[in-house]
């Protein structure tokens, strides 16, 4: 489904972020990125969804060989993966409804299918009275709930999400936990980074833990931490 | 397209205009201005030029004929120069009337003239000719000259056209025209630049969207056409706008000068006549604009 | 210091988000402020720095009754609340360093005091190799410690921190939270929302819980929760 | 405000025009573009207005005495005009300088004149009367003519300074200069409002930096001064931009029209005496309407 063959990374500005990774991640796993601030998790998302590229190194997404993928057919690669944005990522003119609707116009989806799953969408997320809010109007919370609501509509291959949980409260964190779990259950695989221990420690999944730029764990029911 | 996404696109292209607010204002209100300096001076040139055809339509051949030519060749040189093509019309001057014609001109000099009278009129019989098409005048004189050439009493004294006066009326329409064209085609380069700097500037205001849009899967081509369509509107209603503004002033100024200009043997474009013209260019114009301005900028954008 | 009487706060939209609020906060004081997502914790937040006004009720902050406070004096209110964002609110156009130094050009500080407190903060924050990077090239956390040093710089009577670890890991948010705990002993009053039980726990300070707009709780020695 | 606080808006608004990138190009752009508007105008009407002074100033008084004045009477009538304040010089145009005038006026008419030589010359001696200041003409006109109450043989004839070409030459040139300052206010408004907009959008660009200002305890002032910086530069580059480009391009063109105007006898206003009025204008116009429309943007902004 996911995999990292060789992969390197180094901003322009020198910034090392990835270094030597090779990771594979099957079809239907759910996948915990853990490591200190700056160890390069977002950089490991942002390469999955091809927003950034490769200083070196082999990534294939879903069948897509993104090293050859041509810029016409970014689009279609990103069609299969929903992300959550560590800093949200919301239009601010559109309100909660528009912001996830957005989502499925933005891939022509009919118009009817459109309007039945993003109100679903925000129902399992819990915002089905807040639709006509503007982010503005939405405490950080709801507006991390509209990115993942945004993220699922589409019924993406792969979700990643970063940091989805950062700014909720312990409980929302677990019913949006359960959420992605019972979404994860269905056939879409999930690549979550995160800072919340307990929630990691909890759950049991792989974890691939990152310090520096380098992968320093990789265990199949893993806990928290990123020491050797 | 689906017709959904099509219908989609221009959804949004109407909406952005309208949630952007006064900066679609200021779009629309600077292709106005620019359109509307357009159409005035589109109005001036159709103006001048009819008024340059009219004066150069009253350009005409003298034709002098010597002293004491009889009746009967008059009459026949005057059936002769009917019979040249580009020959419109000739209307026979007697020397009764060139000497009025000449206190006319002396105006308050006439008095110089005083003692001349109908027995000891010095000027010449003649004809006025008016040509079909100014521009054949001088071949036309030619023509009347060349009568002599037949005619064993060479009656024709001399022809006069202006050559002068008419070449440089040709010179200075011809000026008045090129400058039109110049000024004319000059604005419209500013208002496209105006136009495509603003459709930019909804695009740079619009960068985290697109960027979003392209997260999450748009095409490229689905990013693009909803600002096609806020370009293409925001032109069409820019020009519309001017276009009736425009139309109306010129009804009301034809209005208002019709016995004025009346009196000056001049009178301006009907309003039918530049309608379509003058409507037609400055609301084609204006969408083309808008819609190249947005192709411009989203190119320049997408591909950044 | 900070001072809460009978506060009501309805937004335009009709939302309710606080109600009949009455709280005491002396000099000194560290307060954990918790409650769920959409509790009402950022718009207590923002009645204390005056970007909202209460419906109805009296506020005095650090001697200002903010009921009465012309809109010229509010400048000089706000430069002695240090906010941390829960969104980071950095410009994106200036650097790291560029944007902490924005805070004290803006009260109209002398530039060598700017030069030689920008950097302290951004050492304290573990962030002075980055001072010359922007917004975008740093990760979640990085730039939640810009955030953190800009409010820190002008040494505030009060700091006001939204939610300052969300995107931190363990390791860092307990710098983070020793760094606050310094600043709190050298005589500065701290306002902290959070949603980290283990931070509160471990700490043992003041809490107050928000739930539905509601102050459920409000003890002096305090654990996470926000059941009445 | 301290010295450095100063230095640093100074500093900031240089640096915004900077990074703002093609914003502030299309901004400067903008001005440019308007202001070029307005110069080519103003230099158009300096030198109408210098083409209808030197016009203006050749109109003449043309005075004619009886016949048979004797010499000694036209001396003393010529003092007596020379002694009217508004008369600059008078010259004496005897009745044969007066013949030859006409045939010159006829020119191929001419030939209606033979016969009328120095002795039976019809036309009366007479003298050219220049004054100081061209509207003054009809004063000096009534003046003349009035010396013939004093004068027993009322031997001035007749007093003509052609009042209806005058006065129809004062219509035009008014009208041409009035023409012009509506086009040049028209223009300075459109630039107004293009300036403005573009500093709106510059604003609109950067409200998040203004509202965590205002969070992190800026004055209103101390937010505002930077865009009035950056307005006035913006203004200033434009202008500075737009002066050099218009006057050096002025330069060009009366350097090669030296010759093909001098034949006309009419020379343009030369760009020493264009430089400051053109240059000053343009220049103080852009800077004032840059921070005027910083200061009507940051207004508005500021009261969101
Ligand atoms: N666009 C960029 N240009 C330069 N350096 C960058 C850029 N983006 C990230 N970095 C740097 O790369 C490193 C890894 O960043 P990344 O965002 O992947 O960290 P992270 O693990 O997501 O951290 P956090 O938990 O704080 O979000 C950091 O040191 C960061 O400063
Ligand atoms: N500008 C606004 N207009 C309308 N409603 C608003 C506005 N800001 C916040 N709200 C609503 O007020 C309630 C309280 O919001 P607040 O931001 O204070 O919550 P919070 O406790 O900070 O939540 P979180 O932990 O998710 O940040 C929420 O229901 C939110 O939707
Ligand atoms: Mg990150
Ligand atoms: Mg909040």
């Amino acid at each position: 489904m996911i995999e990292f063959h060789g992969v390197w990374k180094t901003y322009p500005d020198g910034t090392v972020a990835l270094q030597s990774v090779n990771v594979l991640i099957e079809r239907n796993e759910f996948v915990f990125i853990v490591g200190p601030s700056g160890a390069g998790k977002s950089t490991f998302m942002k390469l999955i969804y091809r927003e950034e590229v490769p200083t070196k190194g082999q990534i294939s997404v879903n069948g897509f060989n993104l090293g050859k993928l041509k810029p016409r057919k970014i689009p279609y690669l990103r069609r299969n993966i929903g992300v959550i944005f560590q800093d949200f990522r919301l239009l601010p003119k559109l309100t909660a409804y528009e912001n996830v609707a957005f989502a499925m116009e933005v891939v022509e989806a009919p118009r009817r299918l459109i309007k039945k799953r993003t109100m679903e969408a925000l129902e399992l997320v819990g915002l089905k009275n807040k639709a006509n809010s503007l982010p503005s109007q939405l405490s950080g919370g709801e507006q991390q709930r509209v990115a993942i609501a945004r993220a699922i509509v589409n019924n993406p291959a792969v979700i990643v999400a970063d940091e989805p949980t950062g700014n909720l409260d312990p409980e929302t964190s677990w019913e949006i936990m359960k959420l992605l779990e019972e979404i994860n259950y269905r056939g879409t695989t999930i690549v979550m980074a995160t800072h919340n221990s307990a929630i990691v420690n909890a759950m049991r999944k792989r974890v691939i833990a990152i310090d520096k730029g380098v992968i320093v764990r990789d265990e199949p029911r893993g806990e928290y931490g990123y020491e050797i | 397209m689906r017709f959904s996404t099509f219908s989609r696109h221009i959804r949004e292209g109407t909406k952005s205009i309208i949630r952007n607010g006064w900066m679609s204002f200021a779009s629309i209100s600077s292709i106005a201005v620019s359109l509307f300096i357009l159409g005035v001076f589109m109005l001036l040139t159709l103006n001048v030029n009819r008024f340059a055809d009219q004066v150069e339509s009253q350009a005409q051949i003298r034709v002098f004929l010597e002293l004491d030519t009889p009746e009967e060749k008059i009459a026949g040189i005057e059936r002769q120069i009917k019979l040249i093509p580009e020959v419109k019309s000739v209307v026979f001057v007697s020397k009764h009337d060139a000497l009025e014609r000449l206190r006319e001109t002396l105006g308050e000099n006439a008095d110089v003239l005083d003692g001349y009278e109908a027995e000891n009129n010095p000027l010449p019989d003649g004809f006025d000719v008016d040509v079909f098409e100014p521009r054949q005048i001088s071949i036309a004189a030619e023509k009347i000259k060349a009568l002599n050439d037949t005619d064993p009493d060479r009656s024709i004294m001399r022809v006069r056209y202006g050559e002068e006066t008419v070449k440089q009326l040709f010179r200075i329409t011809n000026g008045i025209r090129n400058i039109g064209l110049v000024i004319v085609l000059g604005l419209a380069v500013t208002a496209m630049f105006l136009i495509s700097t603003s459709i930019r500037m909804t695009i740079y205001a619009r960068r985290r969207e697109i960027a979003i849009m392209k997260l999450v899967g748009a095409t490229n081509g689905f990013i693009r056409w909803p600002f096609f369509v806020e370009g293409a509107l925001t032109g069409l209603i820019g020009s519309l706008i001017t276009a009736a503004g425009l139309l109306a002033g010129y009804a009301q100024v034809i209005r208002s000068t019709r016995l004025d200009l009346g009196l000056m043997m001049f009178d301006l474009v009907p309003l039918e006549e530049a309608f379509w013209p003058v409507g037609g260019t400055i609301v084609g114009l204006g969408t083309l604009i808008g819609i190249f301005g947005s192709i411009l900028s989203v190119r320049k954008y997408l591909r950044v």
